[in-house]
């Protein structure tokens, strides 16, 4: 049976994410619940979470979160790691006996600073080289995976329902200022961890419902730029464009989602001529990037959330707010079971994204 | 002199239908039909028929068929009457076998052995009664990358850019080889569209001047109508290196469809064969055109983009890669289909590579050398419908060109003799009392129909695949499955096989 | 009224407006049968001239015509509603007066004088319906085609 | 209101009729006519002799034409009294009428010439109106043998008539040739075999100078080459005059026909016009003064002093003899001066069989034709005449027949959009 990656595998599935804009820490209790609600949306074949803000002592070592299928995957992987990186800490993620999460693969993070000679050599910053490192290990590594690899963040995922993954790494024990989480359903039995969502590069982290029909415009047009698809999944493409986009050409946020869920024609042509023109070249220049067919995404990063539906709104995204919290679910009733009264609520419309940025208070 | 070998075609005339009113009789330019002495009863000749079909359609009761000539030679597979036929026609004349149209060859129409994706379940179809289906096309050079202000206005200098309402453009037919009719049909038709019409290698015609803003203009080898004002009085200019019927070879226009209107619009004497040599004589490496292309922007102050047009050829993933660097905005490739006004048929027949697989070679190329997103590509020859345009945007092209389809739709049966001027539909001739057979009005609105026909037919496809814009769609190789494909065919194709 | 109006430089000189002229004003309404049952029927529409320069002419139903001046029964009558000029079979004596006079030769020689009538009742004249180049066209126009 | 009164009722007068009221919705209009039939066709009597036309088909308007135009008709009303000072006439049966323009339309009447033992007997008929051809056709029977006096227009198609109604039908003419008004000498000689081979016998050089008869029918003439022949039926058809009583007696100014301004139609009387047979025309082509016995003329100059009468400034603008005839299938076609001859005038012909082509032009201007079995669109060479277009700027071989293409394609075009740019 062909391994995620051999085959694209589509998925419909549930998300969710809370955020403290303050960037106040709590425990991952909220959302697990919030996620749980939507069981019946997933089929208990992945499950998974991102989580920014907890790891504030090594705020300023990267955290390597890998899955190991064998010893010598672990101990190559390692090696490489060693060798590539000053790795401080090196220790598996803390799990929990539970029954519906069977034969997981050893689970560990690392927590690490590029060797600042060999970045120097291979003339990259530190992200860049950070990034290559991760894919090479990913696409040339067997049995090894980094499962995230993001600055005082981390995924935690496995195969299973969302709830029983949360329970599994313990996560009410972990205090983050931002949560997201996904719960899987896919077409069939893929019985592999690396595939379930989130999906991580450096602090991005996305989950997705949904399956894009430009996937494969998408794909052969981010390859172009170093990135190599190996997953073949809809979330892997959406990630690197948005890390193209804002990490190399250095866009806002914003603009990449205006890219990824550009507006049509018939409304640029009725926008002032400034927007027709800002569109228009973003359109023709960035065709490629536009992401088609029914998503709705959610993207994690240390700079806040942005949640963006695809422009004929086919899939659903729910947002409310309330005092510095915000809350995003596939459906309302996932927001309510952990917010009762929320200030607004609103369905997030099609190719209008919404951002939420993060005020992190100057010690954070 | 004796004739060796049997006519092509047979003429049937119903004698129940014929009711003699001579329609075909004033009809044929290649006098197939004539009356007999009493001027009343019509007769009819077989050896000059061309099977154009004018007197067929023509006939107001239906009362003409044309059919193979039948007299069978002893059957042999590798003397066929064809074979054997051009070698008579040679051992009479000595001379190259010229035809038109495209390669008539049964080699394999990759487009057929491609089938397109439709959603299901996972992805819902997207209903184009409902949702806008964006076909809008932009051709021309695109920066690395842009900037902008904090309140989203755009600093970067955009390189011009083609906007098109359509993924489909109208492929290069000189003045000179098509009549001036079916250039002022190709530009209004092309000016209502919302796409562009191509002067070919024939220069454009002083009437249409007002409509240089919606045409192609060629550069070709023979640098025919070339000036300063041909050039900045268009859309884009287009360098013409190849044609996908002629690899390697000019063009080449027959004396006798040069008047005194073809002459002048290509500045060159009445009645002389417009030959425009193989290669250009001032191109004869890359750095060549790329110094060609700098000229041609530095004279239109770099408000036009340069398309290069290349033949598919064996290496053409190569030379379109080096032809990006070189400064070219589009590259269009011409598969060996492409038709022609007149090309040697051995040539014809045998040299150049379907569209297909060159166009899939050489987006994969670009991409794997990271150029792909920076130029526009353009495919032709032979696009025969809505599918081929949607697959050959699958297979990376950000448009395509259509002429015969479009010489069809104004009246061409493909007879394959536009080499002889006596083009009974009107278009391929620049004899008056036929060109005045192609009303441009009515040619303008069959071109028009065709186009808008095509365009539903594309969102309906592209809705189907669960795409609302070509953008999503060009390149997007998982919307393809191979059918009946070896494994090469396939990988070049850089598609999988059906069923995969 | 509306008239038909020939653009010459697209006539094709393939004379099928002769056809369906015949054909339009048959019994039968059929090409075939037109000219096996009625040879003796006429086209109201001449085609004059060669491949090189052609043009088809028919009557103008001219605002003063010189037919209904000079025609000595009452047969050929201007409609004063419509403005078309028709000879009436049942009074015409054939004695071809309005030919003589007829400044455009669109009359026939027949049993009766023989002329157009532009089609009345159909939406357009068939001659007009069945140019295969758009030669003919049916517009209005101001009146006043007397020579 | 103005009051019109027209005398006569047939091609002129009908015009006249129809014009005023178009041009005076108001006026109040009166035509009288000393026949019994309102207006009738006719040139047509010929074909009601060969049955090919009935009674109720002859009459030019069907009868409610003139209640709807309210035009008040009096048939059987002869005019024999005009007083142009007191502006009234009087017919024979007493009744006056007013009027404050008057248009003499009374065409023309039959000339007998006094011919010895054939006053007063019961077989002699002429053939101009209706009430005669009526007549003529009740006496014809297969037994008889019937003469014809003058191979003119009338008689001849009175021959024509006759050939299927008697035994035989001879046709006596004084001059040399048949129909001299419309054909020249070598078309006559055409058509004169046409006819005898079509059961008429021809006598030229000839007339009747005595009639024999038993009782008051005549049964012998004798001709002038002292020839005796069977006759039953005499009709008299040796010509016509124009009926100018009527103007004479009012002390009109009258040359053979009424004298009347050629472009206006006016009278030497100003409230007096008159049209059609009974007035002396000009040619303009050669402005001779004649009289142009035509139908088409008769209509336009009722037309024209219709306008007048009615204060319109219409004037005539065009006036030649323009003929369409046939006999037993012969088509013939003949317009203006088919009688010129020699310098200035120069003749093209064309004889080909029974077709014959003659066509006269004087400086470069066609200015007359006659056709026999060629007639298709000679409209356009009448066309030609009455412009007088220059033949040199025509394209194309005149003596073939004639199309559109004789003239450049500008000035086709305009011709065919009625003189609209193209």
């Amino acid at each position: 049976m062909l391994k995620e990656g051999q085959v694209r595998i589509p998925s419909g599935c549930a998300i969710a994410a809370v955020i403290d804009t303050t960037g106040e820490r709590f425990s991952g209790e909220t959302i697990i619940r919030s996620i749980a609600l939507m069981h019946d949306r997933s089929n208990g074949l992945g499950g998974g979470f991102a989580a920014y803000g907890i790891y504030p002592e090594h705020a300023d070592s990267y955290a390597f979160h890998v899955f190991f299928d064998s010893e010598e995957a672990r101990q190559q992987c390692e090696a490489f790691l060693f060798d590539h990186f000053n790795v401080d800490v090196s220790e598996p993620i803390p799990t929990k006996k539970v029954p519906s999460i069977t034969d997981a693969p050893d689970i560990r993070r690392y927590f690490a600073k590029p060797n600042k000679v060999r970045m120097r050599e291979a003339g990259l910053d530190e992200a860049e080289y950070t990034a290559r490192c991760v894919i090479r290990i990913n696409a040339e590594f067997e049995g090894a995976f980094v499962f995230s690899s993001g600055k005082n963040m981390g995924a935690f995922k496995a195969v299973g329902y969302p709830e029983d993954v949360g329970e599994f790494y313990m996560l009410d024990r972990y205090k983050a200022y931002l949560w997201t989480a996904h719960g899987r359903f896919p077409t069939n039995t893929p019985g592999w961890w690396g595939g379930a969502h989130p999906f991580t590069l450096l602090d991005w982290s996305i989950v997705h419902n949904g399956e894009i029909s430009s996937y494969d415009a998408n794909r052969r047009y981010i390859e172009q730029f170093g990135y190599k698809c190996n997953l073949q999944t809809d979330t892997e493409v959406i990630t690197y464009l948005f890390d193209h986009l804002c990490r190399h050409h250095g866009l806002d946020l914003d603009v990449a989602a205006d890219i990824l869920a550009a507006p049509e024609w018939d409304e640029i042509d009725e926008m002032s001529p400034d927007q027709r023109a800002y569109f228009t070249a973003l359109r023709t220049v960035y065709g490629s990037a536009l992401v088609n067919g029914p998503f709705s995404v959610i993207l994690g990063s240390n700079r806040g959330l942005l949640a963006i539906n695809d422009r004929l709104k086919l899939r659903s995204l729910t947002a409310a707010t309330k005092g510095n919290r915000a809350y995003f679910a596939s459906e309302e009733s996932a927001i309510r079971v952990v917010c009762p009264d929320p200030e607004r609520v609103w369905a997030v419309s099609g190719s209008d994204p919404v951002f939420i940025p993060l005020h992190l208070s100057k010690e954070d | 002199m004796m004739r060796y070998f049997q006519p092509e075609f047979h003429i049937v005339r119903d004698p129940a239908r014929c009711i003699h009113c001579g329609c075909c009789v004033r009809q044929c330019a290649n006098e197939c039909h004539y009356f007999d002495e009493d001027g009343k009863t019509v007769l009819c000749r077989d050896e000059s028929c061309v099977s154009c079909q004018r007197c067929v359609c023509l006939c107001p009761t239906g009362a003409l068929r044309i059919e193979k000539f039948k007299s069978d030679y002893r059957e042999s597979a590798v003397w066929t009457q064809q074979v054997q036929k051009e070698i008579c026609r040679q051992a009479s004349t000595g001379g190259t076998l010229l035809s038109a149209m495209g390669n008539p060859k049964p080699y394999p129409i990759y487009w057929d052995h491609m089938l397109l994706n439709a959603s299901q379940v996972t992805n819902p179809s997207i209903d184009p009664l409902r949702e806008p289906m964006e076909i809008r096309t932009f051709l021309g050079r695109k920066p690395d990358r842009l900037s902008f202000t904090k309140d989203k206005k755009l600093l970067t200098e955009m390189p011009p850019q083609i906007k098109l309402e359509t993924p489909i453009l109208f492929s290069a037919m000189s003045f000179g080889s098509i009549s001036l009719n079916a250039h002022r049909a190709l530009s209004a038709a092309a000016k209502e569209l919302g796409t562009l019409f191509n002067t070919g290698e024939g220069g454009l015609h002083p009437d249409l001047h007002d409509m240089g803003q919606y045409a192609v203009v060629q550069v070709a080898s023979g640098r025919f109508g070339v000036h300063k004002d041909y050039l900045n009085n268009s859309a884009f200019i287009e360098i013409k290196i190849g044609q996908g019927a002629k690899p390697g070879i000019g063009g080449h226009l027959p004396g006798e469809k040069v008047n005194v209107e073809v002459s002048n619009a290509r500045m060159i004497p009445v009645g002389s064969d417009a030959i425009s040599p193989a290669p250009h004589h001032d191109i004869y490496s890359i750095e060549d055109l790329r110094q060609l292309i700098w000229s041609l922007k530095e004279v239109t102050e770099g408000k036009k983009p340069v398309c290069v047009k290349i033949a598919a050829v064996h290496n053409c993933a190569a030379i379109v890669s080096g032809v990006a660097r070189a400064g070219a905005d589009i590259i269009a490739i011409d598969g060996f289909r492409g038709g022609t006004g007149a090309a040697p048929t051995r040539i014809r027949d045998n040299v150049g590579i379907p569209i297909e697989l060159a166009l899939a070679s050489a987006d994969q190329r670009l991409r794997d050398e990271g150029i792909r997103s920076r130029v526009s590509l353009l495919a032709a020859g032979p696009t025969r419908n809505a599918a081929d345009v949607v697959k050959a945007i699958a297979l990376g092209a950000d448009a395509v060109y259509i002429a015969s389809a479009a010489l069809i739709a104004i009246g061409c049966h493909m007879c394959q003799t536009c080499n002889t001027g006596r083009c009974n539909w009107g278009i391929a001739t620049q004899r008056e009392d036929l060109t005045r057979r192609l009303n441009p009005e009515i040619a303008k609105e069959r071109l028009v129909n065709l186009v808008t026909a095509w365009n539903h037919e594309i969102k309906e496809m592209l809705g189907g695949m669960g795409i609302n814009s070509l953008d999503s769609l060009r390149g997007n190789r998982l919307m393809l499955r191979g059918i009946g494909l070896t494994e090469k065919e396939l990988s070049v194709l850089g598609i999988r096989h059906a069923g995969e | 009224m509306k008239k038909v109006i020939a653009k010459e430089n697209l006539c094709l000189n393939c004379r099928l407006c002769e056809v369906y002229c015949k054909t339009a004003h048959s019994k039968s309404k059929d090409p075939l049968r037109a000219y096996l049952n009625e040879p003796e029927l006429q086209s109201r529409i001449t085609v004059c001239g060669d491949n090189q320069k052609s043009v088809a002419v028919q009557c103008r139903h001219c605002d003063n015509p010189k037919c209904v001046e000079a025609c000595i029964t009452g047969a050929m009558q201007k409609d004063p509603v419509t403005g078309v000029v028709t000879c009436d079979a049942e009074k015409c004596i054939g004695c071809m007066t309005c030919l003589a006079v007829c400044p455009f030769g669109c009359i026939k020689i027949g049993e009766t004088a023989v002329k157009c009538d532009l089609c009345q009742g159909e939406e357009e004249p068939a001659c007009v319906k069945n140019c295969p180049n758009r030669a003919l066209v049916y517009l209005e126009m101001g009146g006043k085609a007397d020579a | 209101m103005r009051s019109y009164l027209i005398i006569g009722a047939s091609a002129a007068g009908l015009s006249a009729a129809q014009e005023l009221r178009a041009a005076d919705p108001q006026g109040k209009i009166t035509v009288l006519t000393a026949e019994e039939y309102l207006p009738y066709s006719r040139p047509s009597i010929s074909y009601y002799l060969k049955s090919k036309v009935s009674e109720e088909d002859i009459y030019l308007r069907p009868a409610e034409f003139y209640s709807e135009k309210k035009i008040d008709v009096f048939t059987g009303a002869r005019v024999t009294g005009l007083d142009p000072a007191a502006k009234t006439v009087t017919t024979a049966d007493g009744r006056q009428f007013s009027y404050d323009k008057l248009c003499l339309a009374t065409g023309s009447h039959p000339f007998v010439p006094p011919t010895e033992g054939v006053e007063g007997k019961e077989n002699v008929v002429t053939f101009l109106d209706f009430a005669s051809a009526k007549r003529l056709k009740e006496m014809a029977s297969p037994e008889k043998h019937a003469v014809v006096i003058g191979a003119g227009l009338i008689g001849m198609k009175a021959a024509e008539g006759l050939v299927k109604l008697c035994k035989s039908v001879t046709v006596v003419e004084l001059a040399e040739s048949v129909l001299p008004s419309i054909l020249d000498a070598n078309s006559a000689v055409m058509v004169k075999e046409h006819l005898e081979e079509n059961g008429i016998s021809i006598l030229l050089g000839n007339t009747v100078t005595r009639a024999d008869s038993q009782g008051d029918t005549i049964t012998s003439v004798e001709l002038k080459n002292g020839e005796k022949l069977p006759c039953d039926l005499l009709v008299m058809a040796v010509g016509v005059r124009p009926e100018t009583a009527l103007a004479e007696k009012a002390g009109l100014r009258v040359e053979r026909g009424i004298t009347v301004d050629p472009e206006t139609m006016q009278t030497s009387d100003p409230d007096i016009y008159a049209a059609g047979d009974c007035v002396t025309s000009v040619d303009m082509l050669d402005g001779s003064k004649k009289i142009i016995a035509l139908w088409p003329n008769a209509v336009q100059q009722g037309k024209i002093a219709a306008r007048q009468m009615a204060g319109k400034a219409d004037r005539l603008t065009e006036n030649f003899s323009v003929n369409a005839i046939d006999f037993f299938g012969l088509r013939i076609c003949t317009c203006g001066l088919i009688h010129a001859a020699g310098d200035p005038y120069r003749e093209l012909v064309r004889r080909e069989g029974s077709v014959y082509k003659r066509l006269i032009v004087k400086e470069n201007k066609l200015v007359g034709f006659v056709l026999i079995n060629c007639i298709e669109n000679a409209g356009i060479y009448t066309a030609l005449i009455r412009s007088g277009t220059d033949l040199s700027t025509l394209q194309g071989d005149l003596m073939d027949m004639p199309t559109m293409l004789l003239y450049s394609e500008a000035e086709r075009t305009s011709l065919l959009l009625g003189g609209e740019p193209a």
